[in-house]
């Protein structure tokens, strides 16, 4: 019994789950940007499992990965560049501190 | 293993022989080859350094265990198995567990697509270089969590002093490699030794011979040397200043296995040299009917022990360079030059004939050469002024 | 097949869950490495082995080594956070909300027609032709993407040193 | 800016050039510098020292024809004081000139030569065997008697030169004393095995100038010290810096040539004779002056621990300027107590 679609959608819908968990429920802006990344991989992998099973043929859906892989890549790097600037002016990387909108 | 797979299956008196072990032992093989040859390269290439740079220095090298100090590694290496593993009191145990096993793994995956002789490849992936490059930044963690989990300010110095090298000399190198997969036109190591094959004796179409090939050897083993922490890059571990860098905290097995994955990250990267410039296992004789193979396989280790010489050879010479030296180096000196050397391919790639491709990209290539060294060095290695805290 | 499936997605779960509920950040660092690695074997599963080297390549070499240079920058070095700031206030609305989404894909997915298995024909997926593709079909994103690229890396460096420029 | 560029490869040239002579220059020694210890020895310098060793002259009786007398000079000297020596007495306790315990720590022996400088007899010379490594630390590294013991030609054999003046000065003075001795009547048969050991040179006693800065102990202990390296022409004159600066042998000759002391015919002393037992040399100066009792009590081997020889010891505590009776090294305890009642009888005391 080769493996499914749906066993692959199951799986990427609970590591998306489990990435949003992450973010909502920690306090570390660190950790909410890593459950950000691992909501991007699993929004990636439905991607390619899609490829996979349905439209082989063409080469849109890895397209679509490479260029959503490079995006996420670049997305983490000004997430983690943020935390560090608020990290300069709150002396902690608190979520619940972060409430003054002030610069 | 394909190769290996096909010669098992068509021999006739293994035809009974179920084909599921057939192919198990078409991947054990190859796998038990890399894991025995390549620590037995490591293991004489640590005596081969310690009697070079003995006789550079006017003394003789280790010359007590067995004839000329032939059992000094096997000496080491139960010297350093028999050795006390001491793990620092506030040391994150678990990560300082995992970090020299993260060293070795990656250096024993890159000879996963290294062709040893014509068809005696472990594996032939078709995105043979993006592995290599993906598995050699994965390295960079060893060395990161190494640093980090000991605890000890020095280490962690050398550790993010590693990481940084490491990853500013990763594109240089990167660019220098994409330099040859346009030439060669795949990315599967495989291909590219097929491609620098034929020529007279075999020997005229390696790509070291072109001149973007020569650029890109010439920054490829830079990037190469810097990537292991050798020669004079050796910042992380210099003894003078961070004690032994990320490892100083490490002792018995531990160290051994952190030794083992620089020095067999050395040999791969070298490997991988040797595949892109100088033409894999193609030398004169390759193409002889029984014995080619075998006189392919003794030319690849044949180059494979040239450019480790010629790596410790330098380690005997040049001096150790400062860390902002490194840096600027690599940002103003190497990433260019390994961006023109892709437009030279271009260039070498769409002019028809093949003596005039030749000459336009060695002018190309020699300007900008002469104009980068000029630039770039010129601010950098002058004498750093003090101002003392006023 | 079915047992690598199953090895890669557990890895990949378990890597997922711990990164997100480890106190010491740089075990969640870790345990994000192993979830990317689950992530890469399922590409190479899936036959997309570019997908897998780059993702390899890109979140294993750069991303994970990036968070841990963040984590050196902001925290205490140790990276070891007390059990009372470990979750946020309103931490449980964030879990009823994931529980909820969790639901609608698993009741979406189960009431869906039996999608088909995995269907036959050679998968088009060698590197030779997405790097064809890339330059033919897809220039005008790559392009964007390079562009996009490059603010980022200028955009991150501002932002970072944007304070260390004022005090002096 | 020369180091990015030409050279680095001519750094590259001098190690490539460095390595391939190694190999091919026939292995000129100037070339690789390491000796293979076990196998070749570094060869040492000759004045180069490590322990000190006890000669002897004869191979067939080391013990007898030893030079040290046990005068514990050497003992007293020794800065880290890690020499210990015990008297060898026969039966009856007469003192045999002879170490019956001589043990050498040389664990805390810091091979500063000094005992080789103080000793008279010659008898203490520096060895450069290095290879005394043991594995106890305490009783292992201390040398005994018979491991100390070793030959003059051995001595010849690891220092010519300096074993050469040795054997010259003992020569001369062997030559001095039998020159000396012959015309007065033949001294008593002194037993064989005692016999060829040389007397002490007969220096006088060092007059120090009275016009130099010392206190009356710190000259008397100066004046111990200089006859003791045999040195010093006692012309008040000289200043006594430069009567010690000269070399001990050079100077030494000189002091023999002319040696002022109004000194009385050796044999007219019948007891000067350190083989002898107290009894017996006090038999001897029953009816003798006060003075010659005294010097009877000594242990006659001249070796100036005191500071003076034992005629000018004995003359010194008759004369009242010196009352130290313990002075007297080699005669130890029994020659002391002899002083005493010796002047107890004489009511000086």
């Amino acid at each position: 019994m080769s493996i499914t679609l749906g066993q692959y959608l199951i799986l990427s819908g609970i590591l998306f789950a489990v990435g949003l968990c992450g973010a909502l429920t920690r306090r570390n802006a660190i950790i909410v940007l890593m459950g950000i990344e691992i909501m991007f991989n699993a929004g990636i992998l439905n991607l390619v499992v899609f490829w996979h099973y349905q439209h082989f043929a063409t080469l849109t859906p890895q397209m679509f990965a490479i260029f959503a892989i490079a995006v996420a890549a670049a997305e983490s790097a000004i997430g983690l560049a943020l935390v560090i600037a608020i990290y300069r002016h709150y002396k902690s990387v608190d979520v619940d501190e972060m409430r003054a909108l002030k610069g | 293993m394909e190769k290996l797979y096909q010669l098992l299956d068509g021999c006739k008196w293994l035809a009974n022989v179920p084909d599921s072990l057939l192919s198990a032992v078409a991947i054990v093989v190859p796998i038990l080859l890399i894991i025995t040859v390549f620590p037995g390269i490591f293991a004489y290439t640590t005596l081969i350094e310690r009697k070079a740079l003995g006789r550079v220095q006017n003394r003789y090298g280790p010359n007590r265990v067995g004839r000329w100090g032939i059992l000094q590694p096997i000496a080491d290496g139960v010297k350093l198995l028999t050795k006390e593993d001491i793990v620092p009191r506030k040391a994150d145990k678990f990560v300082h567990l995992l970090a020299p096993i993260l060293a070795v793994i990656p250096s024993l995956l890159l000879f996963a697509v290294l062709p040893v002789g014509p068809g005696l490849v472990p594996v032939d992936l078709h995105i043979g270089i993006l592995f290599v490059f993906a598995i050699s930044t994965a390295s960079v963690l060893a060395l990161f969590m190494g640093g980090w989990a000991s605890r000890n300010k020095f280490s962690l110095l050398g550790a993010m002093r590693a990481v940084a090298q490491v990853v500013s000399y990763e594109v240089p190198m990167v660019l220098a490699a994409v330099a040859v997969v346009m030439a060669a036109g795949t990315l599967s190591t495989v291909g590219i030794v097929a491609k620098q094959s034929g020529g007279f004796l075999s020997v005229t179409n390696w790509f070291v011979f072109q001149p973007w090939g020569f650029v890109g050897f010439v920054l490829f083993t830079i990037g190469a040397m810097a990537e292991s922490a050798r020669t004079p890059f050796d910042i992380p571990e210099a003894e003078s200043e961070i004690i032994a860098g990320y490892h100083t905290e490490y002792s018995g097995f531990k160290f051994a296995l952190f030794q083992l994955g620089e020095y067999l990250a050395a040999i791969a990267m070298a490997g991988i040299t040797v595949t892109m410039f100088l033409g894999g296992y193609n030398g004169p004789g390759v193409g002889l009917k029984y014995i080619g193979p075998l006189i392919g396989v003794g030319w690849f280790f044949a180059k494979l022990m040239t450019i480790i010489l010629v790596i410790i050879w330098i380690r005997g010479t040049w001096p150790r360079i400062r860390v902002d030296q490194l840096m600027a180096f690599a940002w103003k000196v190497l990433l260019p030059m390994s961006i023109l050397n892709i437009v030279a391919v271009g260039l070498w790639h769409y002019m028809e004939s093949k003596l005039w491709a030749w000459l336009v990209t060695a002018a190309w290539l020699l300007i900008w050469a002469i104009v980068l060294t000029k630039i770039g060095t010129a601010q950098n290695v002058e004498r750093r002024t003090y101002r003392y805290a006023t | 097949m079915n047992a690598a499936f199953w090895i890669l997605s557990a890895m990949s779960l378990i890597g997922a869950l711990l990164a997100i509920s480890l106190r010491n950040l740089v075990h969640c660092v870790l345990s994000l490495i192993l979830f990317f690695l689950g992530i890469a074997g399922h590409y190479f599963l899936l036959r997309a082995d570019f997908l897998g080297a780059v993702q390899i390549l890109i979140y294993i070499g750069a991303v994970a080594v990036l968070i841990l240079f963040a984590i050196m920058l902001t925290r205490n070095v140790t990276g070891t956070e007390g059990p009372r700031e470990l979750f946020g206030l309103g931490w449980w609305t964030g879990l009823g909300t994931a529980l909820i989404v969790a639901a609608v894909v698993w009741v979406t997915v189960d009431s869906a027609p039996q999608a088909a298995t995995r269907s036959p024909g050679q998968a088009v997926s060698s590197v030779e032709q997405i790097g064809k593709s890339l330059l033919n079909q897809w220039v005008v994103p790559l392009e964007v993407l390079g562009v996009l690229l490059t603010a980022a890396l200028i955009g991150a460096v501002v932002i970072a040193l944007e304070e260390v420029v004022r005090r002096r | 800016m020369g180091l990015l560029g030409k050279n680095l490869f001519a750094g590259m040239a001098v190690t490539a050039r460095n390595f391939v002579g190694s190999y091919f220059d026939g292995g000129r020694k100037e070339r690789l510098v390491t000796y293979q210890y076990p196998e070749e020895r570094m060869p040492l310098p000759e004045n180069s020292r490590t322990f000190p060793f006890l000669v002897y002259d004869e191979d067939k009786d080391p013990v007898g024809t030893m030079r040290c007398v046990a005068c514990k000079i050497c003992e007293v000297e020794c800065p880290p004081q890690c020499i210990y020596i015990v008297m060898d007495r026969d039966e009856k306790g007469k003192p045999r000139q002879r170490p019956k315990v001589f043990d050498i720590d040389i664990s805390v022996c810091m091979q500063c030569q000094i005992c080789v400088e103080v000793c008279p007899f010659e008898a203490i010379k520096m060895d450069n065997d290095y290879e005394k490594s043991q594995y106890g630390r305490f009783d292992d590294l201390v040398e005994h008697l018979p491991d100390l013991l070793k030959s003059n030609d051995y001595y010849r054999q690891i220092k010519p030169t300096e074993a050469g003046a040795v054997d010259a000065k003992l020569k001369a003075e062997k030559e001095k004393k039998a020159k000396k001795a012959a015309p007065a009547v033949v001294p008593k048969p002194v037993p064989a095995a005692l016999a060829p050991k040389p007397a002490a040179a007969a220096a006088a006693k060092i007059a120090i100038p009275d016009d130099a800065p010392f206190t009356p102990e710190q000259r008397q202990w100066l004046s111990g010290f200089l006859s003791a390296l045999g040195a010093g022409v006692a012309v008040p004159s000289k200043s006594v810096a430069e009567a010690s600066a000269s070399a001990p042998a050079e100077a030494d000759a000189s002091a023999a040539a002319s040696a002022p002391a109004a000194e009385a015919p050796a044999g007219d002393w019948p007891w000067h004779d350190a083989g002898m037992g107290m009894q017996q040399r006090m038999d001897l100066v029953k009816d003798r002056s006060f003075a010659d009792k005294l010097m009877a009590a000594m242990a006659q081997t001249d070796c100036h621990a005191c500071g003076y020889d034992c005629r000018g010891y004995a003359d010194a505590i008759a004369a009242g300027s010196e009352n130290d009776l313990s002075l007297c090294l080699p005669g130890e305890a029994e020659t002391e107590s002899m002083l005493k009642k010796l002047m107890q009888e004489a009511g000086k005391v």
